[in-house]
């Protein structure tokens, strides 16, 4: 085993969160606010695996990471489950959710699949804001957090115990994901990224990717989502609404799309920075909108993914030709003559 | 392959259009007897237009640069609040009707050409986000400028009130906007059919190596292709603050509901934003008639059946954005 | 002539570049305004961005004016007030996360404000899961102290229960017995439109028409249209904001103002501001009203001593509306029950404020009810003056009827069968 | 020479709003046999060529491929079925390695591209060795670690050619493999093409529209003109064919043969 630069990156990232609960007071942080940029950043990985990799624009997985929190906090609310009973019903209303709108979303790309995604993810937002005698509607929900639930382990975790549940899991989707997109699967995905239709000439059925790479996607993000509301004890609509999706776009790009750790990075600037700004001036949405801007014209490859270029390890570029940005017939083709 | 479009299918669909729309009237007649229904027609299709002369902005800056303006509504609610501006030192209405949006254009091409212009050979992604922080940024500027509250902007007097029109009776200012959008519908169709630009605008729409061919130079055609689709939101910022209301986020609130029209009319269709218009507008207009809670999910259920029948949207033309 | 020019965190200027830096990842510790270690610090929770963000401004001066006068007064058990704004940008889940961040990181010792009634139950729930004193100074839902109240949650706006009570009476002796609603489809929606129609139905009357418009609607032509052929005796408007900005200018578009007097359970001043004059008609329920003695009291002093500071202090500004006095009253209420607890301590502040009866910038007697923490103060209902009056544009309502708290909050009894208070043991 | 029809169309006919881009096109393909499709700019040469390989669906007519009707089958169960074919612009994975590129399509053939597990040590040095000998075939070992679009014109062709073969197909199907290639690059496709024939016993059916290759490579020649079939015979009978002649070929063009 090589203990290369990487290897070295990885292990200094997780000693950096491990020490989080103590660095984070130092810049005038909240731990619950490094515990969210975890829980943001497994929403935008879920979006980097379309995006970066499959080269899908994922405008609606805010209504999976939406799903997680109403499907735990609705479990938890009604039927008083502990909290891995919660996380893993939120991960499966979000898995459940994919099944249902993946089969409109697979035969879709560029544009068309962003938007769609939108389409979707707007239904799943008005359906929480309407069940107002179930989810509390605009109001939102509240619920308490659970014990956790390993045989009589009657524990509720607060903080710091939250927090370290959350990196165990984090630190383990990571990895994941990482064999994930490294397996022959991934590899996969990244062939119909850079040219679909080579795809299908070598006899895949790329559709058939695609809507796997949907469901894996929303399983992460519906996981994300399930902690993020035991996290909060709390459920609301916005958290369903397509300018949350935009927000894990934003920093899947601005950390570097089709990388692994560019999420992470995107997720705690986006997140702390904004926290951080919005203390000092209400006028943050200024800056947060500048970020926007300047992410976009000064690290069109994300901040990890211009990095990496500079030292050689080129990362999959965004500006990949207009393949997926178009779609081809021979895509569609299979359904429509 | 070479698929040669008869150089009268705009004239042929503007025939549609007004063929269309006088089945429509027709219908309203028809069913004037329940003044409920022909009254929500009416408002349908003023909406419908309202979101049509919206996505047409929209439609021709997408069409071609690939640029998803996602601050067209800050671009509408600057508009207004121009307009607002002049009003209140007392310029003329119909002033600030026609300069607002010319001022508007002024800034929209300055941002054009220093900030979306770099954008034009990359994913539309870049300009979707970028231009999402600008809208950002646009809404807290206006804050600042004219105030968290809305700002009371009204009609003139000339334009208050309401019309009988025999069947029913219709708010003037309904009456006008209406007017005025039918006239810049056929206004921007003239534009596309008539004039030497307007031909080589939709020759590059439909294929961008042609305007190489046509030995035009693109950054104009572009500069001036932003210019109008922003001239359009800004008419329809100073009518929607006159009908709707002005504060820092409204112009926001139609962006959704126009893209939604050019989806369902179909990406590179000109003559598609104006059909889903209408076809947004009526079904917005209808639900809230018939089942009111479905008002909001309509338009999408809309776009998802539209795009589970025809992926492209209505009138989608292939090889743009597919 | 802007109202924003004003700027909540006037400590901050020049931050602006540190808090770039910032946001470059660069590890700074910069302290917040003054850090005297011995001072009492608030947390402000109010909406500085979006559609709610002038209500938030003007709660949030009415919060800083207590805070001025107490600290004039040498502040609380000698101690200085210190207050720290965030804003929680009208979002439920950022509300948690700046509750969380003023009591974690800025050692707040209470939390106040909101706007929206979301917001107003998120914090609750999260200053309630950290033990913290939290006033709920504009969030009007009834559930905050209704099935939602917490032991550390005190609200001094009116419920929705109270608001569609008091205009009732009024509406039932000026226009008739029929009523169209113009409904706002979420959850402060629903509760006032409940509370209305209980209290209609009591008087005889009955609806004849409830549209039930989503958040957020710009066109309200489809529901206007179908109230004239419905003949009710008034059309009576739920929606707040800027629906209530569009649904009244449409209104007038069509015509309907002129056929069906319209009137409604809240109106505030913010959006009536923002109408032109010929759409502003109508009975209206109001919180609090800066010029009328009705509301002030006639020989209040403190209460005409607020407008007159408040014109002093801000000469830019629009008049005081009642977000500024459920500003003031909160944190005015606050302080004076942990200077008579002579603590910190949440559950002690609670202890001192529950029943305690006070006079302040409005009419009469009043305290927060001991069983649901709710501010028991009159409501009143106000003519609307199109023009207002000679010399003062803003001066918009007449106000013509009083309503004590008493009839038109729900009893204990009821309260008693939702609420139930669980002090921390 | 076989006598077994591998591919068959049957009366294709493909249009494009007003535009019939292709025609009532019929066509038997033989197995074992080099075949090309041959035609002016706009014949349908592409058109037709897509139908074929599904790409899109004819909007009339029929598709056979081994006796089995495929006319509307999807086009990657067309290639699991036995069919390969190239682009006219290389059809490749840019970013990636010449050895991925084939390697992907090895993959596709072993069963092993949906799987979330890599594959085993012996499966993987499966894999390893096919990759080489393609890249042997077509002569690009000593690419294998470069990024394809490093790679010249040609040999980016050669690397598309390997990718079609991953999947070892009975039938092969090049669209227009000369299209912009210089003189040396064209003689390395020709022998690869003839190598597909003569030493792997493939079916090639070829669109081009350099004259003196088509009649050098084919078999079997199909001239098309304006979307319908002019002619078709072996290449001495085309070259003979005063239809074809007038409608397509320059003279010193069959001179020169």
């Amino acid at each position: 085993m090589r203990f290369g630069p990487t290897r070295l990156i990885t292990v200094g990232v997780v000693i950096l969160l491990a020490l989080a609960p103590f660095l984070s007071p130092l810049i005038h942080v909240d731990i619950s606010i490094v515990n969210e940029v975890l829980l943001f950043t497994l929403a935008a990985m879920s979006a980097n695996l379309l995006l970066g990799y499959t080269g899908l624009p994922p405008f609606g997985n805010a209504a999976f990471f939406g799903l997680g929190t109403y499907g735990a906090g609705l479990s938890i609310k009604y039927f008083h489950v502990n909290f891995i009973e919660a996380t893993l019903l939120g991960t499966a209303a979000a898995l459940l959710g994919a099944l249902v709108v993946g089969p409109f979303l697979v035969r879709r790309r560029g544009i068309y699949f962003g938007l769609l995604s939108i389409a979707f993810g707007q239904v799943f937002y008005f359906i929480a804001y309407r069940f107002t005698d179930v989810t509390g509607g605009e109001d939102g929900m509240n619920f308490a957090r659970p014990y956790l639930g390993i045989s009589n382990f009657h524990v509720t975790l607060h903080g710091s115990g939250f927090y370290y549940l959350t990196l165990v899991v984090f630190v383990a989707s990571i990895l994941a994901f990482k064999l994930l997109v490294e397996s022959p699967f991934g590899r996969t995905l990244v062939a119909i990224r850079q040219n679909e239709v080579r795809v299908r000439y070598l006899g895949l059925d790329s559709n058939r990717f695609v809507f796997v790479a949907i469901l894996i996607s929303a399983t992460m993000a519906g996981l994300g989502g399930a902690l993020f509301g035991m996290l909060n004890n709390f459920a609301w609509p916005l958290l369903m609404d397509w300018h949350q999706s935009g927000d894990f776009v934003l920093s899947v790009i601005l950390g570097g799309s089709g990388t692994i750790w560019g999420p992470l990075l995107g997720s705690a600037i986006y997140v702390i920075g904004k926290d951080i700004i919005s203390s000092y001036t209400n006028l943050w949405q200024i800056f947060i909108g500048a970020l926007f801007v300047a992410c976009v014209l000064g690290f069109p490859r994300g901040i990890l993914g211009s990095i990496l270029a500079r030292f050689g390890t080129a990362p999959l570029s965004n500006e990949s030709e207009e393949a997926n940005w178009t779609q081809s017939p021979a895509i569609a083709a299979d359904h429509h003559g | 392959m070479q698929t040669a479009r008869p150089g009268s299918t705009i004239a042929l669909r503007l025939a549609a259009i007004v063929v269309g729309l006088g089945a429509l009237l027709a219908i309203v007649f028809l069913l004037s007897k329940n003044g409920q229904v022909s009254t929500q027609l009416f408002n349908g299709l003023v909406l419908g237009a309202f979101y049509a002369i919206v996505a047409l902005g929209l439609s021709l800056i997408m069409n071609l640069t690939g640029t998803i303006n996602m601050a067209h509504g800050s671009f509408m609610t600057l508009s207004g609040y121009l307009a607002f501006a002049m009003v209140s030192r007392g310029t003329n209405f119909w002033f600030a009707l026609i300069v607002a949006p010319l001022m508007t254009v002024i800034v929209g091409v300055l941002v054009e050409r220093t900030l979306i212009r770099p954008l034009y050979q990359k994913e539309p992604i870049y300009s979707l986000l970028l231009t999402f922080g600008l809208s950002l940024m646009a809404e807290e500027i206006y804050h600042i400028i004219w105030g968290a509250n809305g700002v009371p902007f009204s009609p003139p007097p000339s334009l208050a009130g309401t019309v009988g029109l025999g069947f029913m009776s219709f708010p003037a200012f309904r009456l006008f906007i209406a007017l005025v959008l039918l006239l810049m519908i056929a206004a921007i169709a003239l534009f596309l059919t008539r004039t030497r630009f307007g031909l080589r605008l939709r020759a590059a729409v439909q294929d961008s190596e042609m305007i190489a061919a046509l030995g035009t130079n693109t950054q104009v055609l572009y500069m001036v292709n932003f210019a109008l689709g922003i001239f359009l939101a800004g008419v329809a910022g100073v009518l929607a603050a006159g009908l709707l209301g002005l504060n820092p986020t409204s112009g926001n609130t139609l962006l959704m509901p126009a893209f939604v029209t050019v989806i369902i009319g179909g990406m590179g269709s000109l003559f598609g934003s104006i059909v889903g218009g209408v076809l947004v507008g009526l079904a917005t207009s209808l639900t809230t008639l018939w089942i009111p809670a479905a008002s909001e999910v309509a338009m999408y259920a809309l776009m998802a059946i539209v795009l589970t029948i025809r992926p492209r949207g209505l009138f989608g033309e292939e090889g743009l954005f597919g | 002539m802007s109202d924003s020019a004003f700027n909540r965190r006037t400590f901050v200027k020049g931050a602006g570049v540190g808090a770039a830096a910032l946001v470059m990842g660069v590890p700074a510790f910069i302290p917040r305004l003054g850090e005297a270690a011995d001072a009492i610090k608030i947390g402000i929770l109010e909406p500085a961005t979006g559609t709610y963000a002038f209500p938030g401004e003007n709660e949030t001066i009415g919060i800083q004016m207590a805070v001025d006068a107490w600290n004039k007064k040498g502040g609380v058990m000698g101690r200085k007030i210190e207050t720290v704004n965030e804003d929680e940008q009208s979002d439920p889940g950022v509300g948690v996360q700046k509750a969380r961040k003023l009591v974690n990181q800025d050692k707040c010792v209470a939390l106040i404000g909101t706007v929206s009634s979301a917001v107003s139950l998120s914090v609750s729930g999260a200053a309630n899961a950290m033990n913290v004193l939290f006033l709920d100074s504009g969030g009007h839902t009834d559930d905050v102290t209704g099935k939602d109240c917490k032991w550390n949650t005190f609200r001094t706006c009116h419920s929705t229960w109270m608001e569609g009570h008091a205009v009732a009476n009024t509406l039932a002796k000026k226009y008739g017995k029929k009523f169209y609603l113009i409904t706002p489809d979420y959850a402060f929606g629903h509760s006032l439109e409940t509370s209305f129609k209980d209290a209609i139905g009591k008087l005889g009357g009955t609806i004849v028409g409830n549209e039930l418009t989503p958040l957020g609607t710009t066109d309200f032509s489809s529901y206007l249209t179908k109230v004239l052929p419905a003949r009710p005796d008034a059309l009576v408007v739920l929606v707040q904001g800027n629906d209530y900005v569009n649904c009244m200018k449409q209104a007038d578009q069509f015509g309907l103002l002129k056929k069906v007097p319209v009137g409604g359970p809240q109106a505030e001043l913010e959006p009536l501001w923002s109408l032109p004059p010929e759409a502003r008609q109508g009975y209206w329920g109001i919180e609090w009203y800066y010029k009328s003695d009705k509301c002030l009291g006639a020989g209040n002093k403190a209460a005409h001593q607020f407008v007159a500071d408040y014109k002093a202090q801000h000469p830019d500004r629009k008049p005081p509306t009642a977000r500024e006095c459920f500003g003031y009253v909160s944190m005015d209420r606050l302080l004076q029950a942990m200077a008579s607890a002579k603590s910190t301590d949440a559950v002690k502040i609670a202890k001192a404020m529950e029943g305690e009866k006070f006079q302040s910038i409005f009419a009469g007697t009043s305290y927060y009810r001991k069983e649901d923490h709710q501010l028991m103060w009159p409501m009143w209902v106000a003519q609307i003056r199109p023009n207002g009056t000679p010399g003062d544009p803003y001066d918009l309502f007449d106000v013509v009827d009083t309503h004590e708290a008493d009839a038109i909050e729900q009893s204990v009894a009821e309260k008693a069968k939702v609420c139930t208070m669980n002090y921390p043991s | 020479m076989g006598s077994t029809l591998l591919l068959e169309a049957q009366e294709v006919s493909k249009y494009f709003g007003g535009v019939h881009a292709c025609e009532g096109v019929s066509l038997g393909v033989r197995e074992g046999t080099i075949h090309a499709v041959i035609g002016p700019n706009g014949a349908g040469k592409t058109t037709f060529f897509n139908a074929l390989s599904g790409f899109y669906y004819p909007d009339r007519g029929r598709v056979f491929f081994d006796g089995e009707e495929i006319t509307r089958m999807p086009n990657w169960r067309r290639i699991e079925r036995g069919m390969g074919r190239t682009f006219q612009t290389p059809s490749i994975f840019p970013e990636l390695t010449v050895h991925d590129n084939v390697a992907l399509g090895v993959r596709s053939k072993a069963g092993l591209a949906f799987r979330a597990r890599p594959p085993s040590g012996e499966q993987q040095a499966v894999l390893e060795r096919r990759v080489d000998e393609l890249l042997g075939f077509v002569n690009l070992v000593r690419f294998k670690e470069r990024p394809v679009a490093e790679l010249s014109h040609g040999s980016q062709r050669l690397c598309e050619i390997a990718m079609s073969l991953s999947t070892e197909p009975r039938l092969v199907l090049l669209d227009e493999p000369m299209a912009g290639l210089a003189e040396s690059e064209t003689e390395r496709i020709i022998s690869v093409i003839r190598g597909l024939h003569d030493r792997l016993g493939l079916t090639v059916l070829f669109v081009e529209h350099n004259m003196r290759v088509v009649l050098g490579l084919a078999e079997m020649i199909t001239v098309l003109d304006r979307g319908r079939i002019l002619a078709e015979g072996t290449p001495s009978e085309i070259a003979a064919n005063e239809a074809v002649r007038d409608a397509y070929l320059g003279k010193e063009v069959l001179e020169r043969v």
